[in-house]
């Protein structure tokens, strides 16, 4: 197996991450996308680490929590916007701008 | 128990908990403010800024100790974790601001009906995660200290929940920041893959042993976005001017004051303990740092220009100011003694000017419920005290002698010519530029307080309670001594000089 | 006493000011006449000061740096808190401490709208220490903090006090002498790497420079660009004077004073003490051309400007960019005699100029207008007035006899034979075109007191009873300025010969092989 | 010895004056007191100066003639000249002439051995200094140089200033600023003296710009009139532009003559060849402007009738001893430099002759048409100081003092005649319309004002014939003079003619013209002024008369003069020696010529006859009747008839052609060419000023910095709508951002 | 254990390891691409279901058995439960709806992903070209280096990520509660 194999499925998983968080409105599909963001930077992490000494390994499980805890912290302010406005479109915020 | 750790030939790592002594106060801080918060509930609001802003202090004391004790170097964990000096003085940097974050929420806060101690408590933990960086040598913990005080603070930027203002400030931020962390983190993993290592030194020996790979260019440029995203540097800014005019203002000056500088503490640890060792580094991180600082002096202050909110202009000037503190690290291969401390003195510097510049505003908002630059006008009649005290500031970020900012600007200048490559030339010119640029934006604040009449013609005058006072106080002492007495700061900023480099 | 204040003398005349600011800080502002007395205090402590360094200044050695101070300061950029007074400092450190307390009486009734004299008087007094340090500093980073000291407080006093335009006035100053200042403090640093003096002290940064090979030509022309700038800027020469006609016209009276007094010649004064005495000669040579030019362009393009004024105020201070030409011109000689002309020159202009800023001050809150078409009179209204309006316009347009004459004249012969190397022709051409700006001179000047003092009042004002002649106050202001323009004018030796024994030394600085 | 060192006395009592009259103002010294502290410093200031007076011809007429060129250098203090100094150190050799070209007509040896020769004696200027000030290397003094030149300034200056001071507290009492009168009275005075003693150039600048201040103020007295300030403006003005020449001149002199401002120095140097032809032409044509403003020459003349404007005393004191004979002085005080600049000797034409020449002759055309008396005086002033300015272009320096010297009495005995008319008829100087007749009324008046204009008409043997005839020799045109100018012997003579003409003009318009037809504000009929007035006029006019002894030529219609009495003046003020051009130069003096004086008196005679007949033949219609009676009166009347025809074609043909296109083109010329000029000149440059200030100041200047700053503003503005809020442009331009400089960086790293 | 399971042990050949990672991947970028196009929300978190498990069995691959493990249970466990419930509350159209893409972002988001994709292939292709990844032949974790490094080296930032969570945590509930 070649290390590029997994490298390239991360890359592919970074961009189509990049396109997600680009297109979608939806606040939670916006932090799906960035869930396959964080993943490809995992998939790396756990690539190099068979290369290297363990500290990718380390580093992989460090993104997952950290992962968690943003996904818990922008969940909960989706749902803050919710409360207010009805609408998790985050195009729809553009009251401060200029 | 031991036999089994024997048996997995795990050794208790040497603590040396003098070194860690701070960020163990402040740790301590955040569980004693929880637990004051679930023993007394409602009673203990009134508690929890004085217990932060007493957790704070406490923190500096080790700091004192520290930077008196002998070993004015202490590495730990395999040098993933370090104690010097300039650890120390950024640390202190971090502290402080955090206290003037304090004593600049004390009343907002409590007068504005938040979540109190749970504030203090994000607030305390952001600190934790500066002060953390500070000395972190190694990818895991430089990401970690630094989600760490990223995630408290997109939340208390949304923290006044019913403002849609604030949502958004905080929701941009936490968006923006996660995209950031991202490519941060991708950059990151690349270097520990072309490097085999988390550790900032090693990975800097290792590139430097085989030539600069096109996935080390991409990485070195992914962190330094990720950590500009942070320092608001143009084009990765865009965030921050929402963000900060959303965010209550307290939280504001936290986010452009400590929360820049992590940023730039972070890419300085990046830059003078990883790329600076070798030149292929160098030769990517400078013309990246170049369009950065560049793009960022330059963009922040012409969109200032049009600004008719103060802390929408000082989040632009922010920007700006980000620029002029880059600017260095396109000699920092070279000129590392005269790069990294007058980054370090910017910081410091600006800090203490922009801190007191929001907590003017932030007293005059008492008044006027509002940040507009037309608020303020004629203050000098209703609060000349706060005018003369903005004056200073303005003056001060103008980089007029000889108030602290013209000492920070004259460093990062200093070095720059003394670099003498292209690139600093062309920074040094857009600097000297970009200075003028910036003087006519802080003077519409100065002109709206001097030279205008008072709105309405009222002038009550404005009722700035101790804390704010304090901090004002603070700020202010700090930055007209280190503009006039520089070598207070330049000695201690000094210290890395030794470091071998 | 005497010892303490020959060790720290010059701290103490810079920084007294300083503290009556502080004090005055303290009171609180109800207590105007309180205020008042303070600033007075701390500003005649100041002159007190000056007047004992002027009696203990070694006179024999007027040429080398007296009570002179040397302390850490900025050791990491090799800064030093250095200060010293020599004979091209001293006039102008007495001009100064001089001036302000003047100001300050004059200001007894005057402060003008919209009040608030504890302000006021605060940011004059600072702005007394910043003229003050700038004048002593021997320190070019310590030389450019004060230098920079200035700048606001003057914003402020134009822009809070000043006229109608006085907001457009004061940024429009503050931008242009800022931009001029981070040209030179980059000539500055230029000059500390480039010269390998590693230490902004003049007097090292002056023996470095001319070490061979240290500062190749194109350094030494580029650096000496950087610091033209910055200080034609504030002299201000054309083509960067336009910052000048609104500040002096919009500044209150004071500040017009000030300003014309005392800032201007914190321009005139690097030339001469940092661009041309610290540089070595090739770059002052090859920049003479073009000062001399400018300068020249200066005197000729100011009397037109003062001609095409309506307003009187305005065309004095268009008048500052001629006369300032003239001092310019002395400097440009690069000869020991054309820079004592230029000094004196820089103190006779503050002594003149300063008068009709506050003749006209006066006339202002007289009339309410300085529409040169609507006065008239003046010497029927309040005659006194009148003929101290006469005598300043004599003076300025540089009547032998009194004191412009010997800023101006010599400034003239200098220009016949400049150092050498530069080109004669060039600079005689230059000399007669500032010869024929004397006649321009004489032509506004005069046209003005026509204008503004002869003839019998408008109707407007004919009987108008707030006319009324020189106050109290005003002739205490007032005198001592008289007074010296007519001392200097009979008895030019006193300055001269303090000027002279340094100006050689900075004029062979400048000098061929020097 | 005692006068002849301490002359400093003699401006310092006017000086005093002047602060003290100042100082105590009018109110503690009442409305009209201050006469008493000008007059009493005056008188003292005029005894002084006659002292000094005598002691400079005892010093002249030293027993033992001293020929060494060296002596003349004995009273001249080391410290203030150079040369003096190297005199005193080497001897002949400092002095000795450098052999260029300009001076090879006569050289070296020559010039020795005539002097030797001739023995003459040297003239011993004594010359003391003090030290003012010094800048650079250079030393600038303040001192007094005594020859004859100054001291005869002195007694003139003086005197006329006495009697001036002395006629005005009569003339200007009740004025309302008669303190301030005096003040500058005071001042005017002691500038002109500190002028005229200077020892260096640099005073003399002083001294010659104070004078114009002081002009200014006296001009400008009454200033509530927009003329008179006017006029006053137009007189520091011009003389400004005058000063530009001053200025240029001097310094080019201080420098060529190797850094000295002495005037021993400057012309000592100048006359043994050491400095440059070159220098001291350049310098004599910066100077001549300076003497043209001043001294009221052709195109720059302009101003002084406007002076007018000014009280009639201060009038005489302008034009007959102060300020505007100041330019005479300095070319003569200066006189190597012009010689040898312009090379006088032996030439037939130069600048400095064409200019008074011109002069001479447009100022007097010029006066023919004036109505107000004081501007024919002031004509008259300006074409007379033509002659005295020719006098110095053709190398007859004698005669040029001699003629300041003369005319300084009768021109301030004319004003102070016409100050005197016009104070007893109603203040009015219209003599066309406002006098008239006042012979009889005013008879001191009358005939102080005869003998003056029959002076200044060169009429025999009053002062002006002397003077004017000396001039005329010393063109050279007519007889041996230093060089040939024909060309100013023609013009003067016309000038002459002219001057005498138009003088009697005057007399038939004031005097006789029937009855008087001014309007004297209810003071009762003209009458004879105070003897605050008549004293003065009847002692000026007697100098006027007899002033021209002074210097009576060695022959005259072959009667041999005394010794003691031939040439004085030209023995007591001409210097002679190393300073001065000698003989060695070709530096002669014309010798009086019988055919030249008789001619210019004729010449002057024709003028007055022919005006008589003129203006008086109306008065000769009543005798008409008696010459149907007489025989004798019918030849007469055949005479006068024929005179008529004479008449006729003088006045229609030529006086006609003179007084109206002539000289109305010529006034046209002056009032709207040269005005014209100078008013173009000044409304040129305001409106450049305007084009400079309005366009290129305002405009392109400001108008460059402020478009930066609109442009900075705009592009800001343009900027901040990036910022449009909308999270996902955030995001694209962050990741867009990052993967552009993450492709360029790739493809550049390789 | 799960290596084991691929015939790690006697893995000469990367043939069935690479069928297995060439049927995973393709699932996984179908199931990405479907996660940021699709039109139903739930859809979307069901099918980033798949992409988690498929990084997970990429773990595997990679004998990073506990970090697969833990990828199962934070991941598939918690955060899609964690996004289920935030598509709940925020009352998402849980059918099929237009409204979830910003249309006109599309071409500039293809355009910047693709342009990222190229630079990122190009880059990581020219530094690993044919690197290939090392294997353990023993069936030995490396769970245990694992903890012994992050309870040594790592000590610090596992400290300070007990912290955040902790942080996260209270400042989540404070903003998510209603009040």
């Amino acid at each position: 197996m070649l290390i590029n194999q997994f490298l390239l499925l991360a890359a592919i998983l970074f961009c189509i991450g990049v396109y997600g968080v680009l297109v979608r409105r939806n606040g939670v599909l916006v932090l799906m996308s960035i869930e396959l963001i964080l993943n490809a930077v995992n998939i790396n992490l756990v690539a190099f680490g068979t290369q290297h000494d363990i500290s990718g390994q380390v580093f992989a499980l460090f993104v997952i929590a950290v992962a968690a805890a943003e996904v818990g912290v922008g969940l909960a302010m989706v749902l803050l916007l919710y409360r207010t406005r009805r609408s998790i479109n985050i195009d729809e915020l553009d009251e401060l701008k200029g | 128990m031991g036999g089994l750790i024997a048996a997995a030939g795990w050794a208790p790592p040497a603590m040396d908990w003098h070194a860690l002594a701070p960020e163990v106060i402040l740790a301590a801080g955040i569980c004693v403010l929880i637990l004051v918060d679930v023993v007394l509930l409602e009673r203990g609001k009134a508690f929890a800024s004085a217990i932060s802003g007493l957790v704070l202090l406490a923190a500096v004391v080790p700091l004192l100790t520290l930077a008196v004790s002998d070993d004015t170097s202490r590495s730990l964990f395999g040098g993933a974790y370090v104690v010097d000096r300039s650890a120390l003085l950024l640390k202190a940097l971090f502290i402080i601001s955090g206290y003037v974050t304090v004593l600049l929420s004390t009343n907002y806060v409590a007068e504005g009906e938040y979540w109190e101690s749970e504030y203090y408590t994000l607030l305390l933990s952001s600190v934790l995660g500066m002060s953390v960086i500070s000395s972190s040598r190694d990818l895991i913990g430089i990401f970690i200290a630094f989600e760490l005080l990223s995630i408290p603070s997109y939340m208390i930027a949304a923290w006044r929940k019913r403002d849609t203002r604030s949502q958004e400030a905080g929701f941009k931020y936490f968006l923006m920041g996660v995209f950031a962390t991202s490519v941060l983190l991708y950059g990151m993993s690349l270097l520990y893959g072309a490097s085999g290592s988390t550790l900032l030194s090693k990975i800097g020996e290792t590139v430097e042993s085989g030539r600069a790979t096109p996935a080390v260019g991409l990485a070195i440029l992914f962190v330094l976005i990720g950590f500009g995203f942070k320092i608001s540097a143009v084009p990765f800014h865009s965030w921050a001017p929402d963000t900060y005019e959303g965010a209550p203002t307290p939280v504001t000056a936290f986010l452009s004051v400590a929360s820049k500088s992590a940023g730039f503490v972070a890419i300085l640890n990046f830059v003078f303990y990883c790329f600076i060792q070798n030149s292929s580094a160098t030769d990517v991180v400078v013309p990246v740092v170049f369009v950065l600082s560049a793009l960022s002096m330059t963009v922040g202050n012409l969109i200032a220009l049009k600004q008719d909110n103060v802390v929408r202009m000082l989040a632009y000037s922010g920007i700006g100011q980000a620029g002029f503190i880059l600017a260095p690290l396109v000699v920092a291969h070279d000129r590392l003694s005269d790069a990294l401390p007058s980054i370090v003195v910017y910081l410091v510097i600006y800090s203490a000017m922009n801190l007191g510049a929001f907590g003017v505003v932030i007293a005059a908002a008492r008044k006027t419920r509002s940040a507009e630059i037309s608020s303020m006008n004629g203050m000098l009649q209703w609060a000349p005290g706060l005018t003369v005290l903005m004056s200073v500031f303005m003056a001060s970020l103008i980089g007029i002698p000889p108030i602290g900012g013209w000492y920070a600007k004259f460093s990062v200048w200093r070095s720059l010519l003394q670099g003498a490559t292209g690139w600093s030339y062309a920074l040094a010119v857009l600097i000297a530029i970009n200075t003028a640029i910036a003087a006519a934006y802080y003077l519409r604040v100065t002109k709206a307080m001097w030279f205008e009449e008072a709105n309405d013609g009222d002038v009550t005058p404005v009722d700035v309670p101790p804390s704010l006072r304090l901090a004002l106080a603070i700020t202010v002492v700090a930055t007209l001594l280190f503009g006039i007495v520089p070598s207070l700061l330049t000695d201690a900023a000094a210290v890395p000089l030794a470091l071998g480099h | 006493m005497n010892t303490f204040l020959h060790d720290w003398g010059l701290a103490v005349i810079t920084f007294l000011p300083l503290v009556g600011a502080a004090v005055m800080m303290a009171i609180p502002r109800a207590e105007e006449q309180l205020q008042k007395i303070v600033a007075l205090v701390a500003s005649t402590a100041a002159l007190a000061v000056g007047i004992w360094i002027l009696a203990e200044f070694d006179y024999d050695r007027a040429g080398s740096m007296q009570f002179e101070i040397n302390r850490r300061w900025i050791e990491i950029i090799h800064s030093r808190f250095s200060m010293g007074v020599d004979g091209i400092a001293l006039p102008l450190l007495i001009l100064t401490v001089a001036i302000i307390p003047l100001c300050v009486i004059y200001s007894w009734n005057h402060i003008p709208s919209p009040g608030n004299a504890k302000a006021f008087l605060i940011l004059i007094l600072i702005l007394e220490t910043g003229v003050i340090g700038s004048f002593v500093a021997h320190d070019l980073i310590l030389f450019f903090v004060f230098f920079e000291i200035v700048l606001l407080p003057m914003y402020f006093l134009i822009g809070v006090w000043g006229g109608e335009q006085r907001q457009y006035a004061a940024i429009k100053f503050f931008l242009y002498t800022l931009f001029g200042s981070a040209l030179m403090i980059v000539a500055f640093l230029a000059l500390f790497w480039l010269s390998g003096a590693n230490s902004f002290d003049m007097t090292e940064l002056h023996n470095a420079a001319r070490v061979p090979g240290a500062l190749s030509n194109t350094a030494q022309v580029l650096i000496f660009g950087g610091m033209f700038v910055g200080f034609a800027i504030k002299v201000p020469m054309f083509p960067f004077h336009t910052w000048l006609p609104d500040a002096h016209t919009q500044a209150p009276t004071v500040g017009s004073v000030i300003l014309a007094a005392l800032l201007l010649k914190l321009g005139t004064y690097g030339f001469v003490r940092i661009a041309i005495g610290i540089m070595p000669s090739y770059a002052s040579h090859k920049w003479a051309p073009v000062l001399v030019v400018l300068s020249t362009i200066g005197i000729i393009y100011g009397a037109l400007g003062c001609l095409a004024q309506t307003d009187m105020k305005r065309l004095i201070a268009f008048s500052s960019v001629a006369h300032m030409g003239f001092t310019m011109l002395g400097i440009s000689t690069l000869t020991d005699f054309g820079i004592n002309a230029a000094i004196f020159g820089m103190v006779a202009h503050g002594l003149i100029t300063g008068m009709l800023f506050f003749v006209a001050g006066s006339m202002k809150e007289r009339y309410h207008t300085l529409e040169l078409k609507r006065l008239g009179g003046l010497l029927v209204s309040a005659p006194k007035m009148g003929w101290i309006l006469g005598f300043c316009s004599m003076a300025s347009l540089g009547l032998p006899g009194l004191a412009g004459f010997w800023g101006e004249f010599p400034a003239i012969l200098a220009a016949y034979n400049p150092a050498e190397g530069l080109s004669k022709a060039l600079f005689r051409t230059c000399m007669v075109i500032a010869a024929i700006g004397t006649v321009f001179a004489a032509g506004y000047l005069l046209w003005m007191f026509q204008r503004t003092s002869f003839g019998t009042p408008k109707d407007e004002f004919a009987d108008d009873p707030h006319i009324t002649d020189v106050s109290r106050p005003e002739w205490i202001a007032w005198t001592p300025l008289l007074i010296s323009i007519v001392l200097f004018g009979f008895l030019p030796g006193l300055m001269f010969d303090v000027t002279n024994p340094a100006v050689k030394i900075v004029a062979a600085a400048a000098g061929i092989g020097g | 010895m005692w006068f002849l060192t301490h002359p400093w006395l003699i401006p310092a009592l006017p000086t005093l004056g002047f602060v003290v009259i100042l100082l105590l103002g009018k109110r503690l010294l009442g409305p009209a007191r201050a006469h008493w502290i000008a007059i009493s410093l005056v008188a003292v200031a005029f005894v002084l100066a006659l002292g000094t007076a005598g002691a400079w011809i005892s010093h002249s007429d030293h027993d033992t003639p001293v020929t060494s060129e060296v002596a003349g250098y004995a009273h001249v203090d080391p410290k203030c000249s150079q040369v003096a100094a190297s005199v005193a150190a080497e001897g002949e050799e400092a002095i000795a002439p450098v052999a260029t070209a300009h001076t090879s007509e006569a050289g070296h040896g020559e010039a020795e051995g005539e002097a030797a020769e001739g023995g003459e004696s040297m003239s011993q200027p004594v010359v003391r200094c003090a030290s003012w000030w010094s800048n650079g290397d250079s030393q600038f003094n303040i001192g007094t140089m005594l020859d004859g030149q100054s001291v005869l300034m002195l007694v003139v200056v003086t005197l006329v200033s006495l009697l001036v001071h002395i006629y005005s507290s009569e003339y200007v009492k009740g004025d309302r600023r008669y303190t301030h009168f005096y003040a500058f009275l005071q001042l005017f005075t002691a500038s002109m003296l500190f002028f005229v003693l200077a020892e260096n150039t640099l005073q003399m600048i002083v001294g010659w710009e104070l004078v114009g201040l002081c002009s200014f103020a006296l001009i400008g007295h009454w200033w509530e009139e927009k003329p008179n300030s006017d006029a006053a403006l137009k007189a520091f003005i011009t003389n400004r532009v005058g000063d530009v020449g001053l200025l240029v001149g001097t310094i080019i002199l201080f420098f060529s003559a190797g850094g000295t401002w002495n005037v021993i120095d400057i012309n000592t140097r100048a006359n043994t060849g050491r400095i440059s032809h070159t220098a001291l032409l350049v310098a004599s044509c910066c100077l001549i402007a300076a003497v043209m403003s001043k001294s009221g020459q052709f195109v720059l003349h302009t101003w002084l009738p406007d002076a007018m404007a000014g009280p009639t005393p201060v009038s005489a004191l302008i034009h007959a001893a102060t300020m505007v004979v100041a330019g005479i002085y300095m070319v003569a005080r200066l006189y190597p430099v012009f010689f040898h600049g312009l090379s006088i000797g032996g030439s037939s034409i130069n600048l400095l002759a064409v200019v008074g020449a011109v002069t001479g002759l447009f100022g007097s055309l010029l006066a023919f048409v004036q109505k107000d008396i004081k501007k024919v005086l002031a004509y008259s002033t300006v074409s007379q100081l033509g002659f005295m300015v020719t006098a110095l272009g053709v190398g007859a320096w004698t005669a040029a003092l001699f003629h300041l010297f003369t005319h300084a009495f009768f021109k301030a005995c004319l004003f102070l005649g016409a100050g005197s008319l016009s104070h007893a008829a109603g203040h009015s100087f219209n003599m066309v319309d406002d006098m008239g007749g006042l012979r009889k009324k005013m008879p001191t008046t009358f005939w102080t004002y005869v003998i003056a204009t029959g002076a200044l008409a060169g009429i025999f043997p009053l002062a002006g014939f002397w003077s004017k005839d000396e001039i005329l020799a010393g063109t050279g045109g007519a007889n041996d003079g230093v060089g040939t100018y024909y060309f100013a012997l023609i013009m003067l003579l016309l000038a002459a003619f002219c001057t005498a003409a138009y003088m009697t003009r005057t007399i038939w318009y004031v005097f006789y013209n029937g009855e008087f037809k001014g309007d004297t504000h209810g003071h009762g009929d003209p009458h004879e002024n105070g003897p605050r007035i008549a004293v003065p006029l009847v002692i000026l006019a007697t100098l006027g008369a007899v002033a021209g002894f002074a210097n009576l030529p060695k022959k005259m219609l072959g009667i041999e003069m005394p010794e003691s009495l031939a040439l004085r003046f030209e023995h007591l003020v001409e210097p002679v020696g190393a300073f001065f051009p000698g003989h060695g130069v070709g530096f002669t003096h014309a010798e009086f010529n019988n055919l030249l004086a008789i001619g210019s008196l004729l010449v002057a005679l024709a003028g007055v006859g022919i005006v008589y007949a003129f203006y008086w033949k109306g008065a000769l219609r009543p005798l008409h009747g008696l010459a149907e009676r007489n025989g004798m009166a019918r030849l007469g009347k055949r005479i006068l008839e024929n005179k008529y025809y004479l008449d006729w074609l003088y006045t229609d043909v030529i006086v006609g052609f003179i007084k109206k296109p002539l000289a109305a083109a010529t006034y046209w010329f002056n009032q709207n060419v040269i005005d014209g000029v100078v008013n173009g000149v000044g409304k040129t440059a305001v409106a450049s000023a305007h084009i400079v200030y309005d366009q290129i100041d305002q405009g392109v200047v400001d108008g460059v910095v402020n478009g930066t700053a609109t442009f900075a503003t705009e592009t800001g503005g343009g900027l901040s709508k990036t910022q449009s809020g909308r999270l996902q442009q955030y995001a694209v331009l962050f990741f867009a951002a990052a993967a552009v400089m993450a492709g360029v960086l790739v493809l550049a790293v390789k | 254990m799960i290596a084991a399971l691929l015939g790690a042990d006697s893995f000469t050949g990367a043939v069935p390891t690479n069928i297995a990672f060439a049927i995973v991947a393709a699932m996984m970028i179908f199931a990405a691409i479907r996660v940021v196009t699709t039109r139903n929300v739930v859809h979307a978190a069901l099918y980033l279901v798949l992409v988690l498990g498929g990084v997970g069995i990429n773990f595997l691959l990679l004998q990073a058995e506990f970090v697969a493990i833990t990828q199962f249970l934070v991941y598939v466990g918690a955060i899609v439960v964690l996004f289920l419930f935030g598509i709940m509350l925020t009352k998402a159209p849980l059918g099929v709806s237009d409204d979830l893409d910003n249309r006109k972002q599309r071409p500039i988001a293809a355009i910047v992903g693709l342009l990222m994709l190229a630079v990122l292939s190009f880059a990581l292709i020219k530094t690993w070209t044919d690197q290939k990844v090392p294997f353990r032949l023993s069936a030995a974790t490396n769970t245990t280096e694992l903890s012994d490094s992050i309870f040594s080296t790592y000590l610090i930032p596992f400290e300070v990520v007990s912290v955040l969570l902790l942080a996260a945590l209270i400042g989540a509930i404070v903003l998510a509660r209603k009040d």
